[in-house]
């Protein structure tokens, strides 16, 4: 089991061909994933890893059935790329920004654009520069290297992506395998947010515990831990400070944390986190197989794997 | 990325922001001088020319008489400032004079992107001049916002709520919802991450922006040749040039291990670890995602510019990187020469081990492992006095 | 009775003091609305008509409870005006530009922005360039001449204001009454339309009948017929054909009729109408007349009035 | 509102929208000569320098040599055009000559504001060239659409889709979406309410735009004062302008009433009434909803232009509108004298009293009556010969 993702989702790699798309859409292969086509505006009609590229994603959704997502795009071709395949009616999108990062604004104009949906009809979008999705021994939607996954029963939440392998790697390093690994992408303008993903999780027969890898003192992580204290699954968190800039580099993030739309949630929530702390690296595995030795739910046994 | 105070007005001038009369002077008489030029009841004597003499100097002297311009720029011309994120120090050489008129009323103003709801957050407070940090401590529950709809923009009836909940009088309204209107143009236009006017000012019976501040972020660079051109005008952002051309992150610490990172929760989690040891990053490079051979090489190029690094950590988890691309940046900067202080690699992920491999026959002088705790060891070997003497 | 407006509904005057406003607040005040306040930027704190004036919408509403709107506002001013009191959460709002028509395209995105409520929680805006609401005998939001209403069981709505206005004055000389009468505004922009009053007037006691007046073969109309045909009321439709610009004035009209959003909903419909035909205007009364002895809901005694 | 070819092509190249070489003449000769000049393989002769022309006259002519570019010359060049609205001709003194390469395809291509549903509606069809009547008739279910949202735009993956149903092949693609979006841009920049490019042409490999027409409604002229001087540059479109000028619709017919009304529908209505008794409008001027003295003189001028009018009625439903208002309009232009035909007045509704009183205190020679029943009796009477006589 797993949460979004698993080796029966038909998956279609926008910007196929490509040289990262071959790239990477050749490790999802090797892992199992069932790609099912490339689109591309310029390639459309060829044959690429044996699976034909249309040139519009409604035509691939069409004819394939996809209903998840990777699309490689550069900076500037990128919000198009997401509206094109949310707009066909894909649900799980992971967008990978190829050279120049895309600009926040145009971030700001993808998120406000998935509000036209419903929360429950949302698209899951994770990214532009996420990492993706990997359900460990089954399928991966993204960048990840997958020989550093392990099977098991932790379901791991990210916006870091090289922190999240980090933590990965030292989990199956440690005999402790992951469920789902899900890394939403830098910057926290996606609009998928890790509360969406903690639920899955705690509807997860396969997941025991859950690792959240963020930032101290974001809005997101603060309606995380609220999230966290009322689930039954146990959430830890590996938060390390970031070195903040010096001059007036963070002024946006200051402004933001004090006054942002979910600036007063967060000061309510910081008082009563239901998550428990990760203090270094160093303590990662062993927090992590304290949290597994809790968890009693669903009649299982209690245990670090099984 | 940030701009200096000049440039901040050249930019808001085009947007038809209502902005103060200034000048510049390159001696404490032509700035006295100024102030006959300029007009005013009162000056403020700025080093508003390089972004980092904000940072670096007093960033105000209020004057209220031609004489003490005079000598506030006196005391201003000839500081000697370093160079944000290197050594290199240099002299003040011209100071920016500003007229003030007769101050009735002060307010402090900003926008700022909101990442998690999408919306654009306007706020201002009574506390004209602060730093954001203090108005939340001192006027948190009295600060007034908006949330602005990136779709719609910054509509005139927020404005006006906005400006009656600062306590701004009826009449003048008018003319604060066109200013405002003026700088949210400016601030989606080029696509900036924050403004602040840290004084929006009545003064006679014309407002007046002060003391402004544009961020923003790498991204919105490359499609404004003329931001990205401004920020490289200013040698003295050479870190800040540096890391917009490679899409490089860059911190300047206090330490003096050289960090290159591949993410920077990545450089968070590894600054902890090395602090364990007793060891600071003197700075920390973040690659990002996708870090091309060159990028590589301009991220080492910068750590190395520090003179007091004593070894360089490369700790990178590839994903969407590569490390065999890492490696080729690795070799030609040591290929290149001129590395004295000792080098650590640590990889794993995409291509590990084509990475590892290729560094390991190509003979250059880098410890190397897959580890991130074997490499926190080899940097702890290369302080042969302890870890502890490090400054 | 009387649908969404009755003589308890406080309402504000956004423009009031101005030369219209105070004209037409007068009209209101002399036929029994509850007018609490205005809203006027420039003149807030002031007095008028014995009402506060206030400066912005939120204010007013905290002050004084309003639940529904009149804006006069210039053109330029109109869609700031609009979004104003429907952010301060007015739900019934009759917008009436002066000098100057407002562009469609400002209506357009006035409609637009009203999308981000649910359908159910959406303000009705009559307008820009409408009559109003008036319920006769209780209260009157708008532009009309209070003197050509009486009252009784027809509900009348209709785009058009002067013929609406004309379509009354009949109705009244030939002693049929009405209960409510909404001018929905010009253009079809406003994105209130016929079936939501149709589906008010369905379930308003005081409505026997209802009189429709619009435009033939419009995608509006249309869903209304569709709507029609399954009401218990009878609706009777007046739809007089307008004269065809010459030239090539109607592109947009034909292109939108023919391939817009709602067009082949339009085709269906236009096929099983349920509604009754009002020939000309000289066949007005004696339709809307007949239609009135049809109506047998609600237990009542067929008849004229009552 | 409608603006002629020339001026429509001035307008677009500003948004780089791909548009054949054209060129003016006012001879044959010229015309022929042209032909050399802007280059092509054929040639299409319009008489696009005034919007009415191409209601008036064959508005394209095809011509494969420079000779027959000069025999259509020679034919259209001296024509005469009805000024429309007007009984007014005029000589047609210029024409336009279009350079065409080799077609290898052509596409029709419109955007319309849908007020329906509060988006923008982009149709295409491969009928090029047709009226949008004749493709919905004849292509109905191949038409292709896209529906966009105003607050995003038309993104180019719906170009992309677009234009792959319509069958453009791939490699055309980037060329279509760019252009498109230069359509696009202008329809929305010019707040147009339709914009159909009648020929989406491949010509060699090139895509150029044929044949476009855009309109306008009046509440964007205002806000537009390089389109409102384009339209008064024409003065064969003063019922346009005067419509502009005073916020006037305005619908020519064949019949002899000079009918003026608040509101379409009750112009409808009226003109049903009329039909009723054997009469039809000469024209139908509708006041809008807040018609002053000034805006009813001018439509009186406006029905009272036609020389053919046999008899005046002006029907009044006033809300917004103010009889008193109106009527102020009337004293003034029968004051003015020269008014010939007879006129009949109607009013209700706000201020019906004191616009009657008044009216019929100031003496001018109208008939007057608060109901439209009446009204029509009087026009009726004014044909002493009978209704069946009117023309």
């Amino acid at each position: 089991m797993s949460i979004l993702l698993d080796e029966d989702t038909p998956v279609l790699v926008y910007g196929l061909p490509g040289i990262q798309a071959d790239f990477y859409a050749n490790v999802m292969l090797d892992y199992g994933t069932k790609v099912v086509a490339g689109v591309s505006p310029r390639h459309g009609g060829q044959r690429v890893l044996g699976r034909p590229v249309f040139t519009t994603t409604d035509e691939c959704v069409r004819e394939t059935g996809a209903t998840a997502a990777i699309i490689f795009a550069d900076a500037d071709s990128m919000t198009d790329a997401i509206l094109e395949v949310a707009d066909a009616g894909i649900k799980l999108i992971v967008a990978i920004s190829q050279g120049h990062r895309v600009t926040v604004w145009d971030k700001i104009g993808v998120a406000r654009f998935l509000e036209r949906w419903p929360e429950s009809e949302r698209p899951v979008l994770l990214g532009p520069e996420a990492s993706g999705i990997l359900s460990v021994g089954q399928a991966m939607i993204g960048v990840m290297s997958p020989h550093i996954f392990a099977r098991g029963p932790v379901g791991v939440v990210t916006r870091a992506a090289s922190l999240g392998y980090e933590a990965v790697a030292r989990l199956t390093a440690a005999g402790i395998g992951q469920s789902t690994f899900v890394g939403l992408g830098a910057d926290g303008v996606s609009g998928t947010e890790y509360v969406e993903m903690l639920a899955h999780f705690e509807n997860d027969p396969a997941t025991e515990a859950i690792l959240l890898i963020g930032e101290p003192g974001g809005p997101a992580e603060a309606e995380a831990a609220a999230f966290a204290a009322g689930m039954l699954k146990p959430v830890v968190t590996f938060l390390p400070a970031r070195p903040k800039p010096t001059g007036r580099g963070a002024l946006a993030e200051r402004i933001v944390e004090a006054f942002g739309d979910q600036a007063a949630g967060r000061i309510r929530q910081i008082a009563s986190s239901g998550m428990i702390p990760v203090p270094h690296l160093g303590e990662l595995t062993r927090t992590v197989a304290d949290s597994l030795t809790r968890f009693t739910g669903s009649g299982r046994p209690k245990g670090l794997s099984q | 990325m940030e701009l200096s105070e000049v440039q901040t007005v050249e930019l808001l001038r085009e947007y038809q922001v209502p902005l103060p009369i200034s000048g510049i002077a390159d001696s404490p008489d032509a700035a006295r001088d100024l102030c006959a030029e300029i007009g005013g009841r009162s000056w403020v004597v700025k080093a508003g020319l390089r972004p980092d003499e904000r940072v670096a100097l007093e960033p105000r002297i209020e004057c209220t008489s031609p004489d003490a311009v005079g000598r506030a720029a006196a005391a201003l011309l000839g500081q000697a400032i370093e160079v944000a994120g290197t050594e290199v120090e240099r002299a003040l050489e011209r100071v920016m004079v500003e007229s003030v008129g007769e101050v009735k009323g002060e307010w402090y103003l900003a926008l700022a992107l909101d990442r998690v709801s999408s919306r654009i957050v306007l706020l201002g407070s009574t506390l004209a001049g602060q730093a954001v940090a203090d108005i939340v401590r001192k006027a948190g529950p009295s600060v007034v916002r908006e949330s602005v709809d990136p779709f719609l923009g910054l509509q005139p009836f927020q404005s006006r709520r906005f400006f009656l909940a600062l306590g701004l009088p009826l009449e003048l309204l008018p003319a604060a919802t066109t200013a405002l209107a003026c700088l949210y143009r400016a601030f989606a236009d080029l696509e900036a991450t924050a403004l602040e006017v840290s004084r929006f000012n009545l003064e006679g019976a014309t407002l007046v922006a002060r003391d402004i501040t544009i961020l923003f972020d790498h991204g919105a660079l490359y499609r404004n040749p003329r931001l990205r051109g401004m920020i490289e005008q200013t040698d003295s952002t050479w870190p800040d040039v540096a890391a917009a051309e490679w899409d490089l992150g860059h911190v300047s610490m206090s330490g003096t291990v050289g960090l290159i990172v591949s993410g920077t929760a990545l450089g968070a989690a590894t600054t902890e670890l090395l602090a364990e040891q007793g060891l600071t990053p003197r700075g920390v490079v973040d690659l990002g995602t996708e870090a091309t051979a060159e990028a590589v090489m301009a991220a080492l190029r910068l750590v190395l510019s520090h003179q007091d690094v004593r070894c360089v950590l490369l700790n990178v988890f590839a994903g969407f990187n590569r490390c065999d691309h890492v490696v080729e940046g690795i070799i030609r900067t040591m290929e290149g020469g001129d590395v004295v202080p000792p080098v650590v690699v640590r990889l794993n992920g995409t291509k590990v081990q084509e990475g590892l491999s290729r560094l390991r026959e190509s003979g250059v002088a880098v410890s190397s492992t897959a580890s991130l705790d074997e490499a926190i060891a080899m940097v702890v070997a290369s302080y042969p006095d302890g870890t502890g003497s490090q400054r």
